[in-house]
């Protein structure tokens, strides 16, 4: 298997899902003919022509209005969001519209399309280049969720995602863009959305993170293991709707749950997944279930390291629980 | 040389004075004739004969055709009114005054061509072929209701007819127009996209990404602004200071064009050469149609505590209905027999659907859940089984 | 004390607060000539102006937008949305800069205005009418969250949320605008923003709720009464940032909780104040702090009463908790 | 007679060919000829010497002293970019190229008008007096910063000169900017306010909203687009299809004026007359600056990728420092001895405030909880705690 990068990952998938189904189109500012600020549509523009890899004026919620349209032609746009702080100007048109268009027309009218956009912390880009929104999305029932930690599950959870009826948002961890290397499967690949992965199984408590934060909370888990506390680290890969089956029977085993994400801490999906936890396996827990988040402030600029839930500050909370 | 692009004074708006708002008299009313002076097109004169310049060359059964169904809109618009009012149904959005704006340009649409409908386009749907039924039954929000009770009356859809969504926020539905056209002609199928909105939509931000992007793309749209005086209790003069809302496509490169609103011959014409600029590949047009909102803006509204009813009386005087009735009497052997024969038939077909959507169940409690997803997730499954065990809310222990 | 209604209290607020400080400015759609959709701001254009009480064109993000500005310069606006289901055009300008504005310019420019809106179920308005954004809100950091269950509490909170240096979002559950009814002090009276109210006390079972749902938890607890259970119910008030103190005082007394509201169940407050209560009264809980939630759906129109938190299905999770 | 609104035909973008974005030729990168053609204010004219049409009537001191802030900036820009290249500050954003356009429109602003900025206008800050030391602070993001490290290099404020606070997000300052001048019309107070936006920023939602409440209320606001005819690598014709920047003006009835942007005459003539308007309660101005960014978008960016270098000769021969340079050598004195005393002064001055700008320590780990709300509660409370007693993250163990 090839070792790729998760934007050559991503480029993979897209490539091969555009030569596959023709009615697939990519739409954003700047992944024409420079392939994105992050190069993730290279080379797209050249294979498949402006009909299909369209540079667009500067306006997420034109971006994401016509690509409601073009799915509700029959088309199945795969809009990018440069940064997804900047979701925002369109989040009328994902919450109020895509969200509900299949329910609100009685099934007439499903508006499938997948929203790809960098997200996270990690590359120096204060307030704006930086947060994870995921919980806002979340919280507005008709999304699908997803956000990958490796290159093979960015290549095989994409391709579901475009595949799947549901409108998806698709979050990449631009931390680990590059850095993120790995062994990914040719030609067509999928993984499955709604499945978690257990990374590292373990006993004493259960480590839940995504994304970027993912390889934190495997660096805190190994260093815990020093310690003698083995964790059961879960990449929860699919954001919503969540593998709940994975999630509560690795609590009945460990009574012990951190969980780990970027964005900030109250009314994210931390909390979510904490009351899941209560209601599902409230007699199986041993320790509080705690949560190690962004904190509940902007996104900084040079403190951005003392901002994210880095390693430092999951392993104490790792040995607090297990010590507890 | 001056470089300052100066739009040109205010024809539409305020009948008097400078275009000053903020100070501007707010009891100021528009009246026709400010409003349709100017460059608007306007078929059907005063003296009943159509200009031919502006003919859209309609057949006898077609004028008839258009004529009897703006009579069947505005008497089932009366009725919903009333059965609002009795408590029957929880809410009506109507038409009254802009029956020939919406037939005239839903009428001059192709067969494959779409509408994406704002929320006053019953009667464009009822043109499409929606059964009146289905709209009655959206009314009652009943299990029969295409949405299945999920949306608020007046909140249907009906794809068979090419008729799109209805959702509530204001102007959504003009850049997913715009991304529908823009997608049939990557396709390079000779579809339009007809998209309907108020004057007060032009304020929001779709109307600015969804005329953009159709302009840059050249997307086959009609984006068909029903400027009819009103956003609920706002007037035109205090949405936009722009002289009127056609020029507004400037912005984007796109055409734009007035209409006399009330006269249905001028819609068909315009929205007609429309199409044939975006069939011929030329892109987006912008349709200003004069018009008048002669009721309140919805049956939650009352439109006296803003609007003096005698203020209404000069478009009362334009009224839609009134002119093209004047001219089928005059041109096509119309009386007033003819016109009792269709009321009658109306009023029965009216009361057979409301009987029948009365009678209809409410949706079931299952539908709640269906349709968030294509398939229900664990969540929805455990959320309906919830509701399916738990003790029901009163009044709804019937299904 | 007079009696009123909560629209009355409200407009009794903003008229006090218009009277007694000149940079006091209202804006929105239809709040001038006619008073607003429900008649909240009416009488105000007739007194102040339209300098001070101005309708606007049909634009959320306008409205707040330059109702930033406004702020910026040294106006305090209160600009109104129609319903808050229709403040997500608005969406950016709220999470990207009115949130942020302190804090990004290093606190050299403060933007402070209160965005009331009507918010919740109950009126048969279907998907679009009907909505509880307020975890949209609470999750991005920088906004203070209100919302009233009775109009002493709406005229009181407003004067306050007027007054205090920060954003605030004001939520008015329009369910009980005019069905709420109770005295209301006279003139100048503030309640202050982040103190909960133990609206009943009892030892058995915690209530948590706010807004209209405060009613439908009486109605229940009232019922689980007659079952012998005594539930202290508390009306949270200031959703955030919340009264931790006292949801941690009754937690610890009666070691059961029940939390109610309208929004979707996930990533939703709820969520927030059951990890929070796990944080800090974990070794109390005698049993699984439960959500009593709008479901994960758009909110319907015909089955509204189904969706909605109300009495009938609060009083089982009540008795559920007790006995558990 | 014809009620179509046309657009006149395009002079701003594309060089050849008709305006059919979809299918137009991406290479095709416009050329100043064609940008400057139509009704375009220019002052400075090629041989040297100015047109009193449009002449402001600076003195020779204000000339000379716009001439040398223009090279300030200009070394500035360059420095800033080797620092980034050297890894010592993580971010530049720079004017290069369009240095005539923002110092020439915030020199026309009064003393006490504001600024609402976008990026690139650090020039604009200088000249209303910001410290260079305070801008140096903030591309370290240092204890000094007067953001306190908390946004990218080149997000400051400097409220003292009247400069608000940049954010990233584009176009979210235009509607901030006619809120401010809305209320300053309410306060009846003289002020305008100078709002910078690129032409990319025309597509937002806050363009559309800017521009309409300021012309239905009449704030006093300059709206200054930059059109330096890109956005990263997206093109003004793929922006919109509109033949100029300043006719979207028409869509607002606001005024709209083109002017030649790398001209620092014409561009002082063009906002202060825009000034005079709105001092007299004239109402907003839309300013199109017809310029060139000749550099990346930023230091994260390589043009090269989609623009090839020569294509920028010809803009690279309206450098608006070299134009005023010739003025001022040709008439004003200027000469290689007044021009390498200013650099070397220049490079002194940004190697001292460099050199302690690196000296200066981080912002404190509890400047990370201040400011989010005008006192700390609880939850932040908490957290700092957690944060000051936790470990630290590498690289941080100083403070
Ligand atoms: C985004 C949004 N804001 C506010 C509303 C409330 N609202 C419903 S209709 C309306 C006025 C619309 O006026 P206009 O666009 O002229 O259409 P008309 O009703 O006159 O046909 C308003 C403000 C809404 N539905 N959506
Ligand atoms: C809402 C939003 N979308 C996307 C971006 C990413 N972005 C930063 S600058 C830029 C291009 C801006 O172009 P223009 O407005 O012409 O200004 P210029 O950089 O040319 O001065 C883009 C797309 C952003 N900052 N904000
Ligand atoms: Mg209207
Ligand atoms: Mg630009």
């Amino acid at each position: 298997m090839p070792q790729m990068n998760m934007v050559q990952a991503i480029n993979d998938a897209l490539r091969i899902e555009m030569r596959r189904d023709h009615r697939v189109v990519v739409l954003g500012e700047d992944v024409g003919k420079v392939g994105g600020v992050f190069r993730v549509t290279q080379g797209l523009y050249d294979e498949f022509g402006d009909d299909r890899v369209i540079d667009t004026p500067l306006s997420e919620g034109g971006i994401i209005g016509t690509a409601i349209g073009m799915a509700l032609y029959g088309l199945v746009p795969v809009p990018e969001i440069q940064f997804s702080d900047f979701i925002f100007p369109a989040y009328d048109q994902i919450v109020s519209e895509l969200a509900k268009y299949r329910y609100r027309s009685g099934g007439e009218y499903p508006a499938k399309l997948v929203i790809r956009t960098p997200v996270g912390g990690g590359i120096r880009g204060g307030h704006y280049h930086s947060q994870s929104p995921e919980a806002q999305f979340i919280h507005v029932a008709g999304l699908k969720v997803v956000c990958p930690a490796s290159p093979a599950d960015a290549k095989g959870l994409l391709l579901a995602s475009i595949r799947d009826p549901d409108p998806v948002l698709f979050f990449e961890p631009k931390r680990i863009y590059r850095a993120a290397k790995g062994e990914v499967p040719e030609g067509d690949f999928v993984v499955p959305l709604g499945k978690a992965n257990v990374v590292k199984p373990g006993v004493h408590v259960t480590v839940i993170a995504w994304g970027a934060m993912l390889y934190e909370a495997l660096e805190a888990s190994n260093q815990a293991g020093k310690q003698g506390i083995d964790c059961e680290v879960i990449d929860l890969r699919t954001l919503w709707p969540l593998d709940i089956d994975t999630i509560i029977a690795s609590v009945k085993k460990t009574g012990r749950v951190v969980v780990v994400h970027e964005a900030p801490k109250s009314c994210g999906l931390g909390g979510e997944i904490v009351s899941l936890i209560n209601e599902k396996a409230f007699l199986h827990l041993e320790a509080p279930p705690k949560r190690v988040t962004g904190f509940d402030t902007p996104f900084p600029y040079t403190l951005e390291n003392e901002y994210l839930p880095l390693a430092h500050r999951i392993l104490p909370a790792i040995v607090e629980t297990a010590r507890y | 040389m001056t470089a300052l692009l100066q739009s040109e004074s205010r024809t539409s708006h305020a009948p008097v004075g400078e275009n000053n708002a903020n100070d501007a008299d707010r009891s100021a009313v528009r009246r026709p004739d400010d409003a349709l002076a100017g460059d608007v097109i306007r078929t059907l004169r005063h003296d009943g004969t159509l200009d031919p310049a502006h003919d859209p060359k309609l057949t006898r059964d077609e004028i008839l055709g258009l004529y009897k169904l703006m009579v069947r809109v505005r008497i089932l618009d009366d009725r919903l009114v009333a059965l609002q009012r009795q408590g029957r149904i929880g809410f009506h959005i109507g038409s009254l005054g802009e029956e020939a704006a919406i037939l005239g340009s839903a009428f001059a649409m192709r067969e494959n061509d779409w509408i994406f409908p704002c929320y006053r386009e019953f009667g464009a749907a009822l043109l499409r072929g929606m059964p009146l039924q289905r709209y009655v039954d959206n009314m009652f929000g009943n299990a029969n209701d295409p949405v299945k009770g999920r949306q608020m009356p007046d909140h249907y859809t009906y794809k068979k007819g090419h008729f799109g969504s209805i959702s509530s926020p204001i102007g959504t539905q003009i850049t997913q127009a715009a991304g529908f056209a823009w997608a049939a002609k990557i396709k390079k199928e000779d579809i339009a996209v007809l998209s309907y909105f108020g004057d007060g939509a032009t304020s929001s931000n779709d109307f600015h990404n969804g005329l953009n992007f159709a302009g840059v793309f050249r997307a086959p749209t009609i984006f068909f602004c029903r400027n009819n005086g009103w956003a609920i209790s706002v007037p035109t003069e205090r949405q936009t200071a722009s002289a009127t809302f056609a020029e507004k496509g400037i912005a984007y490169g796109v055409p734009g064009v007035r209409v006399d609103g009330n006269d249905i011959f001028a819609v068909v014409k315009a929205t007609r050469d429309a199409v044939a600029r975006a069939s011929r590949g030329e892109g987006p047009t912008l349709i200003e149609a004069l018009t008048y909102r002669l009721s309140g803006h919805s049956t939650s509204d009352d439109p006296k505590a803003y609007r003096p009813d005698n203020t209404l009386d000069p478009w009362r005087a334009l009224d839609p209905l009134a002119r093209t009735r004047r001219y089928v009497e005059q041109h096509l052997g119309w009386n007033d027999d003819a016109q009792r024969a269709l009321e009658t038939e109306m009023d029965a077909e009216i009361k057979a659907a409301v009987a029948a959507a009365e009678k209809t169940e409410l949706p079931s409690l299952d539908s709640l859940f269906e349709d968030v997803f294509a398939s229900l997730p664990w969540h929805l499954e455990e959320q309906r089984e919830e509701l399916r065990k738990g003790p029901r809310a009163k009044g709804h222990g019937a299904h």
